[in-house]
């Protein structure tokens, strides 16, 4: 069989559930594969880790693999699970928070470590200043890894995902109708997440290509069973849980949510989603993550092969 | 038996501090749940309770105090909260179970042996050379220092995937981590003791022209002993905290690191603190295990 | 005894040369507040088999030249020999027997297992180990102390044990710094006997740092009187009295003359104006 | 390859320069004592520079220190701005807070055998707590800014400072505890003019260690929140943006700081204690 | 002076009362290897004014007596008072003067500021101690080391700083443990008149140890000789030499007579054939 690394990007839990599922179900032994899951965690920037040859494929926030192009690691896109972004920003309503425009002088938590071009893309569309509370600015906080600046209230509004934090925050005892959220998608600068990359010089190696592409058959395949099986996935997840802290109930609301975000894909990338998200990141104003048109930055190729 | 009863009565001061410490730490969570679940609180409104002092808001709803002992998320936990939890995850648990703290103890405590090992056998390498060869003693001791002004959790996942591209991984990676921190403090220590011995000591092997290797076996080594165990107690205490820095960016798919991770991800306070109270015990039973050695060994040298 | 044969071939050879020879000898201790000369301009030499004491005031510079013997210390000038060779070859050639002012015991080995180090540095066999230990602790007085850790015994125990230590092994010159410095009359007496008892059999040679003005006398061949602020030598003293030395001998009026001799000597270095 | 035999001629060389410098009289000199160490860190840059470039090591693995070099000069005010929030604002207070509370205590508790036998076992505890869990706590409770950091380093120098001081304070020999018995001098007299003097090389040794721990510890803290400043938040987000330049000028940044501050509290020993043996030498 | 009205008020009343008295003072030693007797039934009385010297074999108990005294030792079994009262509330109300058997200066203090340190504990006022410095400095012939750290003299030269800080104060009674072992006989002479001087002008009491017969017999009223294992006291020789001494009294028949009999007693603690 052939070896393969995967590289998440965070810990093992429901947001990865289609590679544990094709690994469990053994779709990756039927394409002949020998898949090794590595989890990720706030510590670890899969880019470096593919650019040290820690994994042949990782699964990234596509502003971070372009950011990582442009810095001359040359990934590549050959593949695109989620259709739709889950990110999204959570405030108090009690803090008096209605419209985008109302975050002005406000404190805002905000995850870093690559995660930020989408937030400083949309305030720099929204025309708000990123450098600290005035009239037409906003205070940044770097958030840790939980939802404990929000309950603490040490700020107004934290970044959320809609499968995994929004929902510690309702866990904590807070009821839906005391926040008010802001989805990126509805802001209109959603960008893609949770894509498969590879380095390009691979690529041009047929028998890298081929690894791929059973790889990606595999895995779309776990993923669909995934969307049809939630629970049983969840369950998957949960017993390649290493450290013994998720919970049964989290994750099997987080694969409920995962899957609205992963219905709309094929796995292979809309080119129309990608243009958005270059757009986007394109306008991030004073400071944009990248400063011109990658090239090369996304590839049918695999996707093709597998999906016909 | 004088401390033992010495470090009671401190333990039940701090105990006792504790749970008073809990009320004001807690009672602004505590109120919130509270009026959500419809109870009357002064004043009302979370925003308007939020600027105001917490021992003002503790007197003001004093029913709430015993609240502030078993809140689900709390901001400073209860002593009771945190030994429940310690008991329910060691105790109540298999201990191949991925949600015991014994097994992740374990992982922790295997990383930090072989840290420790590598950690304290090239300290002494270094404090002889150190001692012996002066181009090491003036260029390897500053550099040494710069070593450890480095912010180690910084670099931390950078070794990890450098270490992993040249094929390297599983325990070794997180040990490497754990030695770099305990190498410094059993290198000074060490250089120290080889030191220790008085010109006069230096002098008598002089004067029977003992060579190098025998001033080593007989004087310097011996002297050292006190020094070297003083500087083992610290450096496996950080080979500790190494093994848990370098657990995070290797996945923190188990060990202590990852309980406190994933305690800290899910705000899970109570588990942070029974991981962090796992981790001091186990730094405490490895002190003393070293203490208990240390003892045995300077006995048998008459020097106890 | 192949060190004895070795020792009675040396003998031979030493008739005509010096054992120690200084010339012109200077040591300067560079310290913060200014230099410190603690030996200026000393000429001495010891022959073979010669007993030599250094008798003067604190701080004139005794323990200084006993140092610079044993190439323990450099000198900053003059010329040094010993057994014809620089101090430092001799050193290597493991010619002396150290007894150092304060006892300087290590305090991880037992009284037995000090006195046994330099036999284990230089290679004796086991048994001669053992048997050497029992013999000098014999000599020192302090038998059935051998497995006592030093601390565990007062001040003079450990005086005496730190001299069997340097006794154990033959060592062709014997330096001794005020050995018996922390002694009472009686033990030191005693000790005195025994040390020209030794002496007399093996014909090795000693430096001795005393303060005792009789002690000097009763043991030496030959007295050396230094004086302070600079080091330096003021008199060396011939003894003419025979090597068997009662200890009846001190009442004799050729010791009271040397005695008397000797503290003239001493006092000239005082500033007192008894 | 040539580069990378290259570096391993010029490592030997430097080796070289280095034994003839140590063991010749240059040793003994000011110059001759910095320019050892200079020497072998300068041996290690270049080699480390040929070695990146003779393997083709990516910049995001590792960049070359030239690379950093030229990222230090562009980026100064950044840099400034970081130190300045996390050395001075986080690490300098906490340590200046945490070493002054932990002579307090150590003196407080001195007075009392009991509180000494009960303190320490758990200040032994509490030292051994990790600082990624207490960190999270620690922001939790003071908040994203600088308060938060300046607490985590408290909480790592305190006990490394109380446990040396209270040892120092017991470095007295018996027979300078009975002089100052037989003149009945009082509790703080012989505090004063025994106990704290003889209990100065301890506390140096306490002061040296916190110095380097106070500045890891501040900049740790960062990873687990922070304003968008600072020298552990801009590790973690050059990390992110795989900008390995901007993370290694940071740490050269930390490791000038730290250096520079251990060497000062070096100096300050020396002045201090320059009647211990040690560093008579 | 207040301090000297007060010894003269106390003297009045003393001249009835002991200042030392011992009764049946036992001492052991727990140490890990079973314990040691180091004193056994110590009986002795000191009077005001007295000058007792002690001498025994090194490990017979002199210097644990002397620490008894001062209640750095707390006896096992017996009774002891200083002056009517407890050694320990003697030592709260400042009575001793204490030198021990090694210098133990501070390092961090120059030997000025060493010898100034009782001086700051008591009270005393700047100008006094600038005064007091430089009077015992003098007398211990140290003038002009004043600022050096006691690392840079010698041992001798360190004994007689601690000597000198022993006497800047005035204590009421003077307990010294062999303060001039380390010292030669023309400064042992000196100091050993200075120390009469002293004695005779302040009617201190002083208890001395000592392990030369001849200094025992020339300084003291009173010479306690001591044997060991157990620590016990086999003689207490009075002495009927004059409180007037001259070094020349050494030679007459009455000391030689004194110092044949503490040889005497001294040698009954030995084992010795000869
Ligand atoms: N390491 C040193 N550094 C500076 N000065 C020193 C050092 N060793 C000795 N001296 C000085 O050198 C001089 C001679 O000292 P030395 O120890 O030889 O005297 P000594 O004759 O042995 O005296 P004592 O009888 O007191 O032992 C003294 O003035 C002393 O202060
Ligand atoms: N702290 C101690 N622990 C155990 N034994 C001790 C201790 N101090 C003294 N001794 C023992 O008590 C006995 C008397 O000791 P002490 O120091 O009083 O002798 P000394 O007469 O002063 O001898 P020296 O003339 O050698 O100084 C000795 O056998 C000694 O080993
Ligand atoms: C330090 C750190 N903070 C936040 C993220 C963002 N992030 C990326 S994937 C993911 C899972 C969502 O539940 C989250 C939170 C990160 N990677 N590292
Ligand atoms: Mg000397
Ligand atoms: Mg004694």
């Amino acid at each position: 069989a052939d070896a393969v690394k995967l590289q998440l990007k965070w810990v093992t839990q429901a947001q990865f559930a289609g590679y544990y599922v094709a690994q469990d179900k053994g779709f990756y032994g039927e394409e002949d594969l020998d898949v090794t899951i590595l989890p990720g965690g706030p510590d670890i920037a899969p880019t470096q880790v593919i650019a040290g040859g820690g994994a042949d494929v990782m699964i990234d926030w596509m502003p971070s693999a372009l950011a990582a192009r442009e810095k001359g690691l040359p990934l590549v896109n050959i593949a695109q699970p989620y259709k739709s972004s889950g990110m999204m920003l959570t405030c108090w309503k009690d803090a008096g928070i209605e419209k985008p425009m109302d975050l002005v002088n406000r404190t805002l938590g905000v995850w870093f470590f690559g995660n930020e071009f989408p937030f400083m893309s949309w305030m720099s569309h929204l025309g708000i200043s990123t450098d600290g509370k005035s009239e037409t600015g906003v205070e940044v906080l770097k958030q840790g890894f939980n939802v404990d600046p929000l309950l603490q209230r040490q700020a107004d509004c934290i970044s959320t995902m809609t499968y995994n934090e929004y929902w510690q925050v309702i866990d904590a005892g807070v009821s839906p109708d005391e926040l008010i959220t802001f989805k990126y998608e509805d802001q209109g600068v959603a960008t893609l997440e949770d894509g498969l990359y590879v380095l390009e010089e691979n690529l041009a190696d047929p028998a890298f290509t081929d690894k791929m592409v059973r790889f990606v058959r595999a895995s779309m395949k776990g993923w669909k069973y995934a969307e049809e099986n939630p629970d049983e996935a969840a369950m998957i997840v949960l017993d390649n849980d290493a450290s013994g802290a998720q919970t049964e109930k989290h994750q099997k609301r987080m694969m409920g949510e995962v899957a609205k975000l992963t219905a709309g894909s094929n796995g292979a990338l809309d080119p129309a989603d990608y243009e958005r998200t270059v757009q986007t990141l394109l306008n991030g104003g004073s400071d944009p993550v990248i400063t011109k048109t990658p090239e090369g930055a996304w590839t049918h190729a695999i996707t093709d092969k597998a999906l016909n | 038996m004088r401390s033992l009863l010495a470090v009671l009565t401190v333990v039940a001061a701090i105990v006792v501090l504790w749970y008073a410490a809990c009320a004001p730490m807690n009672i602004k969570g505590v109120l919130t749940e509270l009026e959500r679940g419809g109870a009357q609180v002064v004043p009302e409104g979370a925003p308007a309770r939020r600027d105001m002092s917490a021992f003002g808001l503790v007197a003001g709803n004093s029913f709430a105090i015993p609240a502030t002992w078993a809140q689900e998320r709390p901001r400073l936990p209860a002593p009771h909260q945190v030994v429940t939890e310690l008991w329910n995850t060691t105790v109540m648990k298999k201990i191949t179970s991925k949600r015991s703290l014994v097994y992740h103890g374990w992982v922790t405590l295997s990383a930090t042996l072989l840290g420790f090992a590598i950690g304290t056998g090239l300290g002494i390498l270094l404090a002889v050379g150190i001692v012996h060869s002066r181009v090491m003693d003036m260029s390897v001791m500053p550099w040494a220092i710069v070593s450890q002004t480095i912010p180690i959790i910084a670099l931390a996942p950078m070794i990890i995937v450098v270490l992993y591209s040249v094929g390297v991984q599983g325990i070794l990676p997180k040990a490497i981590i754990s030695a770099y921190l305990s190498f410094f403090p059993v290198v000074v220590g060490m250089v120290k003791g080889l030191r220790s011995p008085d010109a006069m000591q230096l002098d008598l092997l002089k004067t029977y022209n003992a060579n190098t290797n025998q001033g080593f076996w007989k004087l310097r080594l011996p002297a050292s002993m006190p020094y070297l165990f003083a500087s083992l107690k610290i450096g496996i205490a950080a080979s500790l905290v190494g093994a848990i820095v370098g657990e995070l960016p290797t996945g923190a798919v188990a060990g202590l690191g990852a309980r406190l991770l994933a305690g800290s991800y899910y705000g899970q306070t109570v588990q942070i603190w029974s991981a962090l109270f796992g981790a001091a015990i186990l730094a405490g039973l490895l002190v003393g295990l070293l203490g208990l050695i240390e003892r045995a060994t300077l006995k048998r040298m008459g020097m106890s | 005894m192949n060190n004895e044969t070795m020792n009675q071939t040396a003998a031979a050879r030493d008739a005509a040369q010096p054992v120690v020879e200084a010339r012109g000898l200077d040591l300067t201790f560079q310290t913060n507040d200014g230099p410190v000369q603690a030996l200026k301009d000393v000429n001495l030499t010891i022959d073979k088999g010669d007993f030599v004491s250094f008798i003067g005031p604190s701080g004139c510079g005794k323990t200084t030249f006993l140092r610079v013997m044993a190439a323990l210390e450099q000198p900053t000038g003059g010329t040094i020999t010993v057994n014809g060779m620089t101090p430092d070859e001799a050193r290597r050639n493991r010619a002396y027997g150290y007894v150092f002012q304060a006892a300087g015991l290590y305090p991880w080995r037992t009284i037995a297992k000090n006195i046994r180090l330099p036999l284990e540095i230089m290679g004796y066999s086991r048994a001669r180990q053992e048997e050497r230990v029992k013999d000098v602790l014999q000599l020192v007085d302090l038998e059935g102390f051998g497995e006592k850790y030093p601390w565990q015994l007062s001040g003079g125990m450990q005086q005496r044990a730190s001299i069997a230590r340097a006794l154990a092994f033959d060592a062709d010159i014997l330096l001794m710094d005020e050995p018996f410095g922390a002694l009472d009359e009686i033990v030191r007496d005693h000790l005195n006997e025994q040390l020209l008892q030794l002496w007399a059999r093996t014909n090795k040679t000693i430096g001795f740092v005393t303060h005792s003005i009789p002690e000097a006398v009763y043991l030496s061949t030959r007295i050396v009187v230094m004086s302070p602020r600079p080091g330096r030598i003021t008199d060396v003293i011939e003894s003419p009295l025979p090597k068997e030395r009662p200890l009846e001998i001190r009442d004799t009026p050729e010791f009271i003359e040397i005695a008397h001799r000797v503290r003239e000597g001493l006092r000239a270095g005082h500033s007192y104006d008894d | 390859m040539t580069l990378v035999v290259l570096a391993f001629v010029l490592w030997a060389f430097g080796i070289w320069v280095n034994m003839r410098l140590a063991s010749g009289p240059a040793a003994r000199t000011r110059a001759g004592k910095l320019a050892v160490p200079v020497i072998f860190g300068v041996t290690i840059l270049v080699m480390w520079e040929l070695l990146v470039r003779g393997l083709g090591v990516s910049m995001v693995i590792l960049p070359a220190p030239t690379l950093i070099a030229a990222r230090f000069a562009t980026s100064l005010p950044t840099l400034w701005a970081d130190f300045a929030q996390t050395f001075v604002k986080g690490a300098l207070s906490g340590y200046v807070m945490g070493c002054g509370a932990a002579v307090l205590t150590a003196v407080l508790i001195d007075r009392s055998d009991f509180l000494r036998r009960g303190l320490l076992p758990v200040g032994n505890f509490v030292a051994a707590l990790p600082i990624v869990g207490t960190a999270p706590i620690l922001v939790m409770w003071f908040g994203f800014d600088w308060q938060s950091k300046a607490a985590v380093v408290v909480v790592m120098v305190f006990f490394p400072m109380l446990v040396n001081t209270v040892a120092g304070l017991t470095q007295t020999s018996a027979m300078q505890r009975d002089l100052m018995r037989t003149y009945a001098a009082g509790y703080w007299q012989s505090f004063f003019k025994l106990r704290l003097p003889a209990a100065m090389p301890f506390i140096f040794n306490g002061l040296k260690i916190s110095s380097t721990l106070a500045l890891i510890g501040a900049i740790v803290a960062e990873f687990f929140g922070s304003p968008t400043l600072g020298m552990g938040f801009r590790i973690s987000t050059s990390v992110g943006q795989l900008s390995l330049d901007m993370v290694w000028a940071e740490i050269v940044v930390a490791a000038l700081a730290g250096t520079a501050f251990y060497g000062a509290v070096a100096m300050i020993e020396k002045a201090v204690t320059f009647w211990h043996p040690s560093q008579r030498s």
